[in-house]
This record gives structure tokens, C-alpha cells and sequence, in this order.
């Protein structure tokens, strides 16, 4: 699974982007962001308030049910600010 | 057509564009995005507006697509940058083209609010006081919301 | 600005002096209006605005000011041209500057829905079947008059 | 007072512009458009309908009530179809 991390959700993890692979009980998008919490101080700060956490997955925003699998693009940022 | 790019752009080669030839518009509306020289009330230096490369067009796509199904468009068009940028810098034209001038406002103002809202663009600002990431704005949902009311 | 004039006009060049060195302005609404081809479903040929010199030049400075009343703008134009016009050619250049968007967008939607109603133009066609004068659309007053209920 | 005929007006009228010096029972704009009906058959033809007919004076658009003095400018148009 590729992870991409954008505006202040990159500065606090530390990089860009990552190829992981979660555990079996990662299903979905909320699963997965529980796991990532658990990797290590830059997540669990990053990650400490999920209200300002945006997810898209295969390009697509998608609510915290939605599934993942080990093929899929998942993009964590931020609210968007553009223009 | 959608332009997401680091360089400048010509607005007024891109305003020609659009229309050249096409003698059913009657109207054209358009909004240009400049960046502006304060930042909650501090000088800006400058700021960088990060995306989401791929996805980005994707959406941009997507919105455009959008606008010219809920309104009757001859053409359209969105340019937006990324990258670092200054006080004055051009950040985005939006230009819409229609037989009716009504349908070219409204679909450029719906382009435009969807842009600050829903496409994958974040904010860095540089004050004097350093380096800080615009947080999204009330304002600028509640700008967007309005179009999926209707 | 105002001005009203026989000639083409550069909306290219129009809209870089409308900004030029202005780093409070965020955004720049702009409306370009152009001769259809079409006047009731028949083909156009031409049209010929005719305009009163003196209280056109009057009406449109007022109806500026009272944009630059209503909304907090950094600089607006209007560029109206009357004469014999063919399909394509460019009608008016209405365009706003404002820190923020909204307020940019609104002011020229005002701004171009005066315009039509308003101003002393009037628009003679030329059609296959001869010539016409167009006659005042209830729509157009509609338009117009949302300004005025506010 | 300077007279000055617009669009349709001016071409039913046969001129786009003329002084005229109009009896004393003409004081507004209503007693005004009524002395112009009775001067020929174009001005009784462009006249007809009143309610396509706006004035001007002097560069103000004006209500049927408005005074219209000797030194004036008054303009005769239909409803304005600009832009």
C-alpha cells in the first residue's frame, strides 16, 4: 500500500511518501489511521486529531468506512486551502 | 481545459483562446487569483501552495465537468499554479464562456468556490515571523456549500 | 475607469493596468460581452449600438461609484464600445479588483447588469429579414432590479 | 430647449436632434410629450405608446412630472437594450 502525506501531515511524519503493509485488521481507512498512530511519535502527533484529517484513496476523498487494500494509493492531508 | 503548472501564464492569450471562432458567446466571465501582500494581518513574503500531483487534474476534471453540465458553456477554462509565490504573482484564472451572461457568472463563481475548497491545493505563508500553513476557513465552505443546496 | 469608445479594446492589457503594483488585490472578476451570431434565432450580420455621448459617459461613472459604495474594491473598469459591430467582436469589458472574491464577483455582476438596462445603448440588428430594433427584455429588468431589493 | 430623439424615436421622428421653443402650457415632461404628439404625423406615430418612451433632462432619466425649462436638454429614447 502507497501512503502520501501533504502539508503539515508530511512535515510531522517526516516524509512524503512511504510503501507499507498493514497488518490483516487493516480494512478500512479508520483502521488504518489507528495503525499509523501506533508507528511512532511524528504519527501519533500528526495523526492526534483526526477532525482536520482528510483521506483520498485511488484519488477519490472517502469517508473513514471506506475499505483499503494492499494495491491501493491512500493520501492523508490536511482541509484543502488552494487558490 | 484544465492547466495545473508551476509557470506563469497569459491571461489574456488564454482569454482569447477560449473564445476564438466561437460566435455563439455572448459572454465570458473570468476571475484571476493574485497572491496578496498580507497574511492575517502580517506582510507576506511569499507563500508555496503544495498539491497533489495526478489527483489535482483528476478533480479539477471532475468540477469542470460539473459546471459545464448544470450550465449551458461553450467553453471553459481553469489554469492554476503551485510552487512559490509572491505578492502580485498570478495563482489561478478561472474563464467561463456561454450564449448568456447569467450562465457564465454563475458557473465561474461555482468553479472558483469549489477551487478554494475542494481541489488539492495547501497554503504555506511566509511572514516575517515565519513559515506557517493556512488553515481552511469557514468562510470558504460555507461558500462552497451553497452550490450543493440548490 | 470609464471609457467609451468606438474602437477594440485589449482585455489583456485592460486587466494587467487595472492591478499593476497592487499587491492588495486577491482576485480579479472580469466580464467580456461579444455579438452573437444569432438575433432571435436568425442569423446576425451586424449590429449597431447606438449611445447618447455626454449622459452615457455620466450614467457609467455613476453606476461605478455606486459599486465602489457598496463593495470594498481596489479598481474597476468599464470599457463600452458602441457603433457597427459583427458577430465576434467585443461588446464591453466590465472588471473588478477586490482583496477578496466574493465582493469581486458581486460588484461585477452589478456592475454588468446595470449596464444592460441602464446605460443609454441601444442595439439595432441586421438580420437576412432586414433591420430591427431590439426591444427591452424582461428578463434584463429582472436582473437589474435584485440590486435594488437588497 | 434642445431636443434629442434616440433608436426607433429618432427614425420615426425623421431627426435626431432640434430646438424647439415650446408654447407656456408646457412645464413638465408629460405636458411636453403631449405638445410633441400634435407636432406631425411622426411625432404622433413615435409618441403613440408612451409606455416605451423615457426622458431624459438634462442627463437625469426623469419621471412624466418632471419640469422642463427653456435652457434644457431633453432626450426621448425607448427602453434601454445595451451591452
Amino acid at each position: 500500500m502507497k501512503l502520501l502525506y501533504f502539508a503539515w501531515l508530511r512535515a510531522r511524519i517526516g516524509t512524503a511518501e512511504e510503501t507499507l503493509d498493514p497488518p490483516p485488521e487493516v480494512t478500512d481507512v479508520a483502521s488504518l489511521l489507528r495503525w499509523l498512530q501506533g508507528r511512532g511519535p511524528g504519527y501519533a502527533e500528526a495523526l492526534k486529531d483526526l477532525s482536520v484529517v482528510r483521506v483520498a484513496v485511488n484519488h477519490d476523498y472517502v469517508p473513514p468506512s471506506h475499505p483499503v487494500r494492499s494495491g491501493d494509493e491512500v493520501a492523508l492531508f490536511p482541509p484543502m486551502t488552494g487558490g | 481545459m484544465i492547466r495545473v503548472q508551476r509557470e506563469d501564464f497569459d491571461p489574456a492569450a488564454a482569454l482569447a483562446e477560449l473564445t476564438r471562432g466561437n460566435h455563439r458567446i455572448g459572454g465570458v466571465a473570468s476571475f484571476i487569483g493574485l497572491v496578496r501582500d498580507v497574511a492575517e494581518g502580517a506582510p507576506l513574503r511569499a507563500m508555496t501552495l503544495e498539491h497533489y500531483p495526478g489527483m489535482t487534474e483528476k478533480k479539477l476534471a471532475e468540477i469542470e465537468a460539473e459546471a459545464r453540465r448544470r450550465w449551458p458553456l461553450e467553453a471553459s477554462l481553469v489554469i492554476h499554479r503551485y510552487g512559490r509565490l509572491e505578492p502580485g504573482d498570478r495563482i489561478v484564472l478561472v474563464a467561463t464562456a456561454s450564449p448568456h451572461r447569467a450562465a457564465a457568472f454563475e458557473s465561474c463563481a461555482f468553479l472558483v468556490d469549489w477551487l478554494k475548497t475542494k481541489a488539492p491545493f495547501w497554503k504555506h505563508e511566509e511572514t516575517e515571523a515565519g513559515g506557517r500553513w493556512v488553515e481552511a476557513r469557514v468562510g470558504d465552505d460555507a461558500a462552497a456549500a451553497r452550490w450543493t443546496q440548490e
